[in-house]
């Protein structure tokens, strides 16, 4: 019954990201994070129409897509927090955060990128047969980077099983969408002829039921198609905006937008018994979390250039 | 004296130079609310035609900046993040550097790209730590990497109004450098000309950038035992050749301090110019980072990395140790 | 009286690309060319809508633009053969040509990359005052390049005095159009707020006309317009091709684009007896062209590191 | 036996390894009608799947080899000029080049970029002649330059079999070069092993690329009065420290001719390397263009900023009568 197991994502994501938060405020998380609050409901919505075999391509917003798409939270709080048990063996981090095991490709920090290397995965999955697709996560900023029109041209032409979805939260950081993008995102999508369509992402159920019919279009080898999500961040860009008085954003704006919070609107659909169950089941999970991000080792400082290739070809150091 | 921090320098030496010249303008993302600092209140200042927002666009507005600038305007060019110099590299080092040869000398390009955080960002992932500058020297363009905050400013300047294109690194990890200045007494600094920040007659120890501190607090340490002189280039392309060949005449020692990877970076410019050059008592020494180092997410794996004071006092110790 | 002056136009471009296409052979134009030949019509005709003020920015396929915006076909050839005399003192040459004088920005090697450069001259324009405009070529195979999209975005975001000028013939070298351009070439334009339109190329009083509208509303603070133009290289894309075997458009397609030759489309607009005098004031004229440019010395080798910079800085020579 | 040009050495290796393995394909612009001829008869042989046929959107094909390369496959991506790695320097350094150590080596990008057409191209103009084979070198990515046929075609066999991006420069001075060879000795060169052309005692002349022919011939000159080694490393990174450390052993002296711009380039590297680690009998030299040249369309001009044979001999004789 997808309305409980929507609402179950969204709130892991959601008291995820909390938990996350304290361990920035600990100082356990260096880097701060990119809360997707607010968001829950694009990414639980979004994963909820896809197989395990698919694939995703996340952001630097990315913790919801990965919890989505079936990333073992202790591994990816671990990851966040530099640990050794990190799902990149602290590599990643909390910005670029890859999960091969669960289909996550990765998190470019070159924001928009993604949707060239989603076209690139979409090729190599199509050519292998079994019909899986790639969901390709972007945010408004996005839309006006030239490689990922580019991407797009690309996915449209060679009709690759890619869903393009486009989270419109309003701001890339600072900056308006108005401001930024000239014409429309779904235009973008229709210029390389993709069809695209904007749908309400504070609803998981919508999100769900648009990507639902994007992904069937995908395997059905109708080519990529582009959802825009109308979303919000309930909280700033990055962690840093705690620190920094930012006035980019009016306080009546974003009290209106907390009015469509998704887990409250998944909330109403699953019975108060249900709902405990799953909530009480999410905060042990959590803690659970918590603990083994803590208990984990750091990474030793002599692996620095660990991974740097895949052979072991002769690095020199700093000081000969 | 006034406390300057050299993030304040940035922002100084914009507001001075735009209202010096209204043709100055600076172009980049989130400059409307000051995200880096540099353009704090200019805005207000100068309005919506001199700082001017963008989308997240950067080829585009690196070659919106080479048109503006081909017709007679002076644009700063300002981004966040130094894999976005990585992004325009084409559009600054084989377009903007290229029209004025092109045309026979018709075409002036004078265009500043600021990028106020070069260098290692502590847990921001691989992506967001490199340090590219020796790659715009072998293609020949302008490039300076101020350490203090008088430089910074008056290379900011110097840059904005020199006709040509000017790639501008300001290391993060020197932004927070304060220094006593008299504000009256700032002014440009010329490209090409390098800065003893101590002299010394045993060892040239030579740095760029935010290393430059660890320099001088190594030679202090090591005031005792050897007379290390702290040469800071300041500008990578043109390179104060002449500077720096005095300086070794001096002490015919050479060590060289550049936080960045080690194959085809700027120390090894330094060195090999010196091995031609240079009449040298001993071999000289780099310390840097390793062959294609990534500066990733766990700070006790980069700082495994990065150029230590420890390797810098047994690189100055080895240097006068051995004898070539 | 515009039809006798386009004719003009049209005739000293496909003479002087004739001319110069003799010049090669002879190895005096050591680059090769692209020749302009077939596609005459639009850069008569869109220069034709501008004034001297105005700006261009040429394409790698640039000679026909330089020749109608006014540059000086003496100069021209002569920049093409590597003189001293040429326009560029020889350092631009057939692909990279700038003249400042005529109006001519330059000629970017970067496929499509013209258009974010053309923003920031109209940027530069609108700000001095003045209501003048810029016109910015490029061929169907800029436009799917992401820089030329993300250019755009800037200049319809900013409602920048740019006239867009796609000169589509079909190919990008031996790509065709169908197999590069997912959607249409209108569509993109449209993608960003910019009234597009699509408009025969090969009849220069069509181009005229469209140029002529597209001007005004620049010119009046509307904003960027796009305008696709029909046409056709009657030639390879570049005089390698004749050395090489390049099998890519059949004879047919391009016997039948021979049948809309834009110069006897106009010389039809035109009296016998003008025609005449013109043709023959044109023989004249590249007569002298050739004899100039043949006369005219070859840069000084001591020159080579000439105008790298634009103050005298110390640049090492190869050897110490 | 058979004679092998350098172009048609590129050709059979591409035929060979897609050939062997179904998960190499190659995308690039106008690869349909091989306009670089690399691809001639591969379309034909291997068809639609195999040869893609690109439009101009070099970041984003560069972006979908990555992810196909993610995803399993082993593409093989030309550019038709060399600044088309300038305009996707970022894709291939920040990005290809990161996601494994970003994964914690869990990912590889097994992605071969070629360029058939490195270097000058005679009279084309500003923008089409760069050499920036020591960009990649300091971002840590292979990259490979041969020299020879046999030496091109076993390298990017290994190229494209190798589970790194490995950027492939081919120069295009070298690719009329014909060498004959037993077809069926050829075979995989490995990365980071160079190679001694021709054994000799007195002087160590490092080439790369093109540049080798001409030591070649410039040793075969001077064979009368001096013994040159000429070591051709082949590989840019990573680099043959050990071969090279072993001819300089032999030799003690040392000359490198690098065609690129001057300024932190590959000879650089190899100058401050030697050194600071090799014992040399004289002081070393580069023969490069200048810093930060541009070869554009006259080519008196050009052939005046490259280095030349008499330039290398010269530079064999200075190191010969100085010493260190
Ligand atoms: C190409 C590029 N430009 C700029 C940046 C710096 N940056 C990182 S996130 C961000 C804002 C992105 O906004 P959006 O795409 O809307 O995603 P959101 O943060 O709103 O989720 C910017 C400007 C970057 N990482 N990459
Ligand atoms: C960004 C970029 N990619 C590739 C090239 C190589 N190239 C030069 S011209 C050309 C074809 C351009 O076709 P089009 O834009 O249609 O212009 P046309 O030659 O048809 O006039 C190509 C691929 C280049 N110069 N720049
Ligand atoms: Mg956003
Ligand atoms: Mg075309």
């Amino acid at each position: 019954m997808p309305g409980k197991d929507l609402y179950r994502t969204i709130r892991l994501i959601r008291r995820f990201e909390e938990r996350a938060l304290e361990l920035v405020r600990a100082g356990e998380i260096g880097s701060g994070i990119h809360p997707c609050i607010g968001q829950e409901g694009v990414a639980a919505g979004v994963c909820a129409a896809l197989e395990p075999g698919d694939r995703i391509l996340a952001t630097h917003r990315g913790h919801g897509h990965l919890l989505a798409k079936g990333t073992d939270p202790r591994r990816l709080m671990a990851e966040m927090a530099g640990r050794s048990t990190g799902i990149d063996a602290g590599r990643g981090g909390s910005f670029h955060p890859s999960d091969p095991d669960a289909g996550v490709v990765g998190a470019t920090g070159t924001v928009g990128h993604s949707v060239g290397i989603a076209a690139g995965v979409a090729w190599a999955l199509a050519r292998a047969g079994g019909g899986r697709v790639v969901a390709c996560f972007f945010g408004d900023g996005a839309v006006s980077q030239g490689a990922l029109l580019e991407g797009l041209n690309l996915a449209s032409l060679w009709r690759l099983p890619v869903v393009y979805v486009c989270e419109n939260n309003g701001y890339a950081t600072t900056l308006p969408v108005a401001t930024a993008v000239a014409g429309t995102i779904t235009g973008r999508g229709e210029a390389f002829g993709i069809p695209s369509r904007t749908v309400d992402g504070q609803d998981p159920e919508t999100v769900l039921a648009a990507t639902a019919e994007a992904v069937r279009r995908a395997r059905d080898g109708g080519g990529p198609s582009l959802i825009e999500m109308s979303t919000y961040r309930f909280l700033g860009h990055h962690t840093f905006e705690s620190s920094v008085r930012l006035r980019y954003r009016d306080e009546a704006e974003v009290a209106a937008w907390k009015e469509r919070d998704p887990l409250q609107i998944q909330a109403a659909r699953v019975s108060e018994a249900d709902r405990a169950r799953i909530d009480a089941e999410v905060e042990a999970l959590l803690d659970e979390v918590v603990a083994y991000t803590l208990a984990s080792p750091r990474p030793d400082p002599a692996g620095g250039l660990d991974h740097l290739y895949a052979d072991a070809i002769p690095v020199r150091a700093g000081v000969s | 004296m006034p406390k300057l921090s050299y993030l304040k320098a940035l922002n100084r030496a914009l507001g001075d130079e735009m209202a010096r010249d209204d043709t100055v303008f600076l172009l980049g993302e989130d400059v409307n609310h000051a995200l880096t600092n540099t353009t704090h209140g200019l805005l207000e200042r100068f309005g919506p035609q001199r700082i001017v927002e963008t989308p997240l666009s950067e080829q585009g507005f690196t070659n919106f900046a080479t048109g503006a600038a081909m017709a007679g305007l002076r644009p700063v060019v300002e981004f966040q993040i130094p894999f976005l110099l990585l992004l325009v590299f084409e559009q600054i080092t084989n377009q903007a550097a290229k029209f004025r040869q092109m045309s026979g000398g018709q075409v002036s390009v004078p265009v500043t790209y600021l990028l106020p955080s070069a260098g290692w960002r502590k847990e921001w992932g691989g992506q967001h730590s490199d340090q590219p500058y020796s790659l715009f020297a072998h293609m020949g363009v302008k490039t300076v990497v101020p350490a203090t905050p008088t430089d910074a400013y008056g290379l900011l300047l110097t840059a904005i109004r020199d006709d040509d294109p000017v790639v501008f690194f300001a290391p993060i990890a020197a932004l927070g450098v304060r220094e006593d200045v008299d504000h009256a007494a700032l002014q440009p600094v010329p490209l090409g000309v390098g800065r003893v920040h101590r002299p010394g007659t045993d060892v040239t120890l030579v740095a760029i950038g935010h290393p430059v501190h660890d320099a001088l607090a190594v030679a202090e340490e090591l005031a005792g035992e050897v007379s290390v002189e702290v040469f800071d280039p300041r500008t990578v392309h043109p390179f104060d050749w002449a500077g720096l060949a005095a300086s070794v005449a001096r002490t015919g020692r050479l060590v060289v301090v550049d936080d960045a990877n080690r194959s085809c970076g700027l120390a090894a410019e330094i060195l090999a110019t010196a091995a031609e050059e240079f009449a040298l008592a001993a071999p000289p020494v780099r310390v840097t980072r390793p062959d294609g180092a990534i500066l990733g997410a766990v700070p006790q794996l980069d700082l495994a990395l990065q150029p230590s004071r420890e390797q810098i006092a047994v690189a100055v110790q080895k240097v006068l140790k051995s004898t070539g």
